[in-house]
């Protein structure tokens, strides 16, 4: 296995050749933008969740890298199957901040996307989307369509029998599908060691016939490369690949998680040395491309954007209880209508 | 009209959806060159080739999620389990994805995909060959649960899958699909899922049953009426979900007597949910406790032993006396 | 004696188990440092290490399997399984493999081991983790499923189960994990399987419940004494495979009315066995339709709407004023 | 991937070194024995089925080398978890012909083993072994006994998530495991080339981190020797490994199947002139251990003892019908016990 791909160092020098959109600084700016973005809103998030309204939350803190890199890549006619750390990734794509809150919140509308419109929802049982993917992009294959489909999962995805199946059938059907191991180093409270006996997770595209390779994954400019050309490939019909993007998640997995219980300070400390958007932010200063001035403008309407949307959210009405029922099917069967009628009732006379 | 045995109506079915819709798509382990273990995809890969019949690797739970994601495109696949038994790897991905998918991204995105699989026993079969999973299913809120009981019926009712816009679960009695035949029209005509089919008109005693049981069930009803002047009827549920319970209700409220017949195991059987919405919507019509004829609580035995664990006619035709004759 | 949480009364009685038989192993994500994620198995690793306390990799089909290997070989594996909405993947090897290994090799082998899991909504908690899968669980020949609803009732039944010589799945309602609160006795003493437990007596009407709903059914109970003179008897299921239904049914033929209560989906839950077994065995006592008071026939809601799903006393109450009222 | 180990030609000449056990024709006949005994059942099983006095069942015509090769490489203390198709491992393990008749013909005694009590019974949902087998293994490690599993599936079996899950959980726990794909390149009508794009199996066991190799699986020395390495190598702690032995199955799939629908009769008859029995007959006579008159004889006592084993089988009682219920659990609960009775007293009043 090669070293992972890299083109910033973690000081945000370059220490490898620019890509072509990386030679333009409004398209760095943009991908640094998104990247704060994410961050905004996860800082957002997780303030609602610890007064009582947002249910339990996935922070992308120190992932935003990913996230953000790999739907830079992706065209919009490509779709997403994320699993439930890629706010960046979803906002990128069109997904709106108000959606993202409601979805956290515990409502059905946030999944509703009026944007990308064939991306799936969050997948939260770990890894099962991975099959999913593989119908999307063998749909593409079908109708001899140029798109692809990208799955993202986590490194403890990487153990679940769903993912080897899907890996596996994409080799077989060459579907258009992109993998993304976001290895965050941590499932929980299992570090990668624990997962797994193997050095890298990239390998474990070859037990399916497919590429395998490992990116900077707090590197943006790397990640969306590396994922352009993997799509490319996918898209003009030379198969599936996994891209392996290292990365690692400073916050505790969720609001309802005490990482403190299985890891120390320091370890984590160490990693904000890393991190992406210092990295991405340190290149456009040395630039000369950013400064003190666009950061706080930046900051700024970041936060706006962001309350705005809580506020959004926080005013939504509940849905009515028969919403409760809708969408079950596409039409409701008999007794489930006796169901929906026998709880509307029921709850009105409450 | 061709005699058609139950195989052979599935395979019509699948041709002339195929025919009329290029979205429907076959997928399965050895459903292509090898027209499925037990035909049923017979001849149409010849037909359409590898991309509309696609032969598998061995991953059940894996083409289950290929279907859902072909499905939430706008295809519909229509997959095969070769045994209900190597169904239960697909019941995580049936239950956590395809059976929410429209109701998650609120009709955003569906999953009209049709999962077939050979159910029950009776055909001597090694282990695991045959199980009887139809409840679990029954019991995941989003999904119909089929169950054929003859060939005209298998080839209307899996027409009507296919064409639903939402998952189905189709279970095909094995033991069928070479003993029984019909005439079947190649009419295209689906048969309307959610109902009950009432295949035997009676006073005296409601029968209820499905899939494999129903042969049996008749037989008994006939032998009653011809040895013990007892008119049973009897209905083939057919779509165990969504559950026409009205037919049922009305009949044991006409019969006051139910007797149910499934070859799965009793408890928390299929059977217990007519039992149940009888026992709500009919009580006072009961003359007679209802009674459940079905396998029993314990594994289905290896093959020499098969034919003690299943009900048969005259298993079923005891229990009907007993009903009857309880005052 | 310590007032104890459900969770803690669970914990209590792992280290009991642990410490009085050095065959009992846990396994499981996150349940080795990390003490679970609801800390169930907090402060295990640090008594037992590595070799007791496995925290393994992210793989629920592949752990259930191990832990079956594990039981083959003279452990008794109990495994945490994080929720039982990700117990469906485990389905299978339960099924094809933990339930028969006793039966398909004539004793030569068995399978002592226990699946818990949390259970049930209420915890406004993302999808998938507030799923009540009992019902499947209790359709399967060979195993045992319990549901305790109280921490003094989860250190007996707990210690029942893992000393028990067949595979147990083991709910656990997340909701009570630290809302419930009793005196728990660590005294060693299991709780016997297949006993339903009779929380109330009273002579009008037998409500029927278990795990998360006990609680609710309980409440409604006392509010019917109070406020309209109905002597509800209560009884918590606790063991619902295998059933004690003498329990049941004495009760209903005392009471002559029945209502279940339970929060997984109607159709095919266990509510629908239990009333079954009362229309077959008592149904000439019954002065009142049997009534379910479940969850509906679709999925559980996200959370903003979680509790207009799941029953409540008030909901409770008035299926049992109208089962009371009628004549 | 280094090609895979021979030690044997087709034609029956080494063409490698021998390995010690080989220098000693009584071991070479011995093996020998097994597999002529092996086919020989296989022939009587078939026949029995096709005069309906046996269920479907699954020959190992061809593939008896690795069967036979992988049970004499392993100890009695070692456990095997076949799938179901090793007639000739859990034969050379002990279980007796009768016992595997009974099984074949539908009869559960045929899994109550007077011989090795700890093996695992057939497995028939492929490949759903694998995680037991990691069970057993880990079971010894945990007891510190010199012990190993050894789980035997087909190809197909490795797209099973099973099975992906089984080698990463071993390889993260060192569980002294051996699996062994016994590719006989088909799976039903679906040949390896559909079953993955990964250009070999035993690289599957890289996406685990644990080792994995190719044997020729024709060459009942060289899976012997091979598996004797790995399950040494497991009994000393130094974790599990995945060989992948090259066979071809000669039959149809199972007695159920028509292969004549998948394949033609010249790509079959190819793999005829690599078979393993007649290979090492021709070594055996080349060294004159082995003779005509030996080869008669070991064919009339193989005979015999089939056909013996086959007059018990069907000459054997059905088991009565509370035996349906016995062994459901330790003890019978009361509602089983009364469906036992009911069934007794309803089937003795037929
Ligand atoms: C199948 C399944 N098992 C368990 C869980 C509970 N759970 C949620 S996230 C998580 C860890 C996931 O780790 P990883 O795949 O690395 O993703 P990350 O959370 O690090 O983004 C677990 C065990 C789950 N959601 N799904
Ligand atoms: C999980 C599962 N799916 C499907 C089947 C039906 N089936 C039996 S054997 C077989 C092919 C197995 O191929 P392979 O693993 O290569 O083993 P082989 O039969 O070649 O020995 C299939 C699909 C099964 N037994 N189990
Ligand atoms: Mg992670
Ligand atoms: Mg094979």
């Amino acid at each position: 296995m090669d070293s992972p791909y890299r083109v910033l160092g973690p000081d945000g020098r370059a220490i490898g050749a620019l890509p072509t959109f990386a030679k333009d600084v409004d398209e760095l700016t943009k991908l640094y933008r998104a990247m704060v973005l994410t961050r905004t809103f996860d800082t957002k998030a997780i303030a609602l969740q610890r007064t009582g309204r947002l249910g339990t939350y996935a922070s992308s803190l120190g992932q935003e890298a990913v996230s953000v890199g790999v739907a830079a890549a992706m065209q919009l006619s490509d779709v997403l199957l994320p699993s439930f750390r890629e706010h960046g990734a979803q906002l990128w794509r069109g997904v709106t901040l108000e959606e993202l809150l409601l979805y956290w919140g515990g409502d059905e509308r946030g999944n509703a996307f009026t944007g990308p419109r064939e991306d799936f929802p969050n997948c939260v049982p770990v890894g099962s989307h991975a099959p999913h993917a593989v119908g999307v992009a063998l749909a593409f294959r079908l109708r001899n369509e140029a798109r692809a489909a990208v799955c993202i999962f986590g490194d403890g995805a990487t153990s679940k029998g769903d993912v080897a199946e899907a890996l596996n059938l994409a080799g077989v059907w060459k579907a258009p599908v992109v993998f993304v191991v976001n290895n965050n180093r941590w499932a929980i409270s299992i570090p990668v060691a624990k997962q797994t006996a193997a050095p890298t997770l990239a390998q474990k595209a070859f037990a399916a016939g497919i590429p395998g390779s490992q990116v900077d994954g707090n590197d943006v400019i790397a990640v969306r490369a590396t994922l352009e050309r993997a799509l490319e490939r996918a898209r003009a019909g030379a198969g599936p690949s996994m891209i392996e993007a290292l990365t690692y998640r400073l916050s505790d997995h969720t609001t309802a998680d005490d990482a403190s219980r299985y890891r120390s300070d320091e370890d984590v400390s160490k990693h904000w040395a890393e991190e992406p958007i210092l990295r991405l932010r340190s290149y456009l200063f040395a630039l000369r491309a950013w400064d003190k001035e666009r950061e706080e403008a930046l900051l700024l309407s970041c936060g706006q954007d962001v309350e705005r949307a809580a506020a959004a959210y926080l005013d939504s009405e509940l849905q009515p209880a028969a919403a409760m029922f809708e969408h079950t099917y596409a039409e409701l069967p008999t007794d489930l209508v006796e169901q929906q009628t026998g709880a509307v009732s029921y709850l009105r006379g409450l | 009209m061709p005699d058609l045995n139950l195989v052979q109506a599935i395979n019509l079915a699948l041709r002339r959806a195929m025919a009329d819709d290029p979205t429907v798509l076959v997928l399965g382990e050895d459903v292509g060159i090898n027209g499925g273990v037990f035909r049923a995809t017979d001849g149409l890969w010849k037909l359409y080739g590898d991309s509309r019949v696609l032969d598998t690797p061995l991953a059940e739970a894996g083409i289950t999620g290929v279907s859902i994601g072909l499905a939430a495109q706008g295809f519909r696949p229509v997959l095969e389990i070769q045994f209900s038994g190597f169904a239960y790897a697909c019941i995580d991905q049936i239950l956590n994805h395809a059976s929410r998918l429209r109701k998650r991204t609120m009709g955003r995105l569906t999953c009209p995909m049709v999962l077939r699989s050979p159910t029950g026993g009776g055909i001597h079969a090694i282990e695991h060959h045959s199980e009887s999973p139809e409840a679990m299913f029954a019991h995941i809120p989003g999904l119909k649960v089929v169950i054929p009981s003859s060939p005209q019926g298998a080839y209307g009712l899996l027409l009507a899958a296919i064409r639903d816009p939402d998952p189905i679960i189709f279970l095909e009695p094995t033991r069928l699909y070479r003993s029984a035949k019909d005439e079947v029209a190649d009419d295209g005509a689906s048969i309307p899922l959610g109902r009950c089919i009432v295949l035997r008109t009676g006073r005296d005693v409601t029968l209820v049953s499905w899939g494999g049981m129903v042969k049996d069930t008749l037989e008994a009803a006939n032998r009653l009426a011809t040895d013990h002047r007892i008119d049973a009827e009897v209905i083939d549920v057919a779509t165990l979900k969504p559950l026409d319970s009205a037919t049922v209700i009305d009949s044991v409220k006409r019969t006051g007597r139910l007797v149910v017949v499934h070859e799965a195991p009793l408890t928390c059987g299929f059977g217990a949910e007519i039992a149940a919405r009888v026992a709500h919507q009919a009580l006072t019509s009961l003359l007679a406790p209802i009674e459940r004829v079905t396998g029993c609580d314990t594994m289905m035995p290896y093959p020499r032993l098969e034919h003690l664990y299943m009900p048969q006619a005259e298993r079923i035709a005891e229990a009907v006396r007993r009903t009857v004759a309880y005052s």
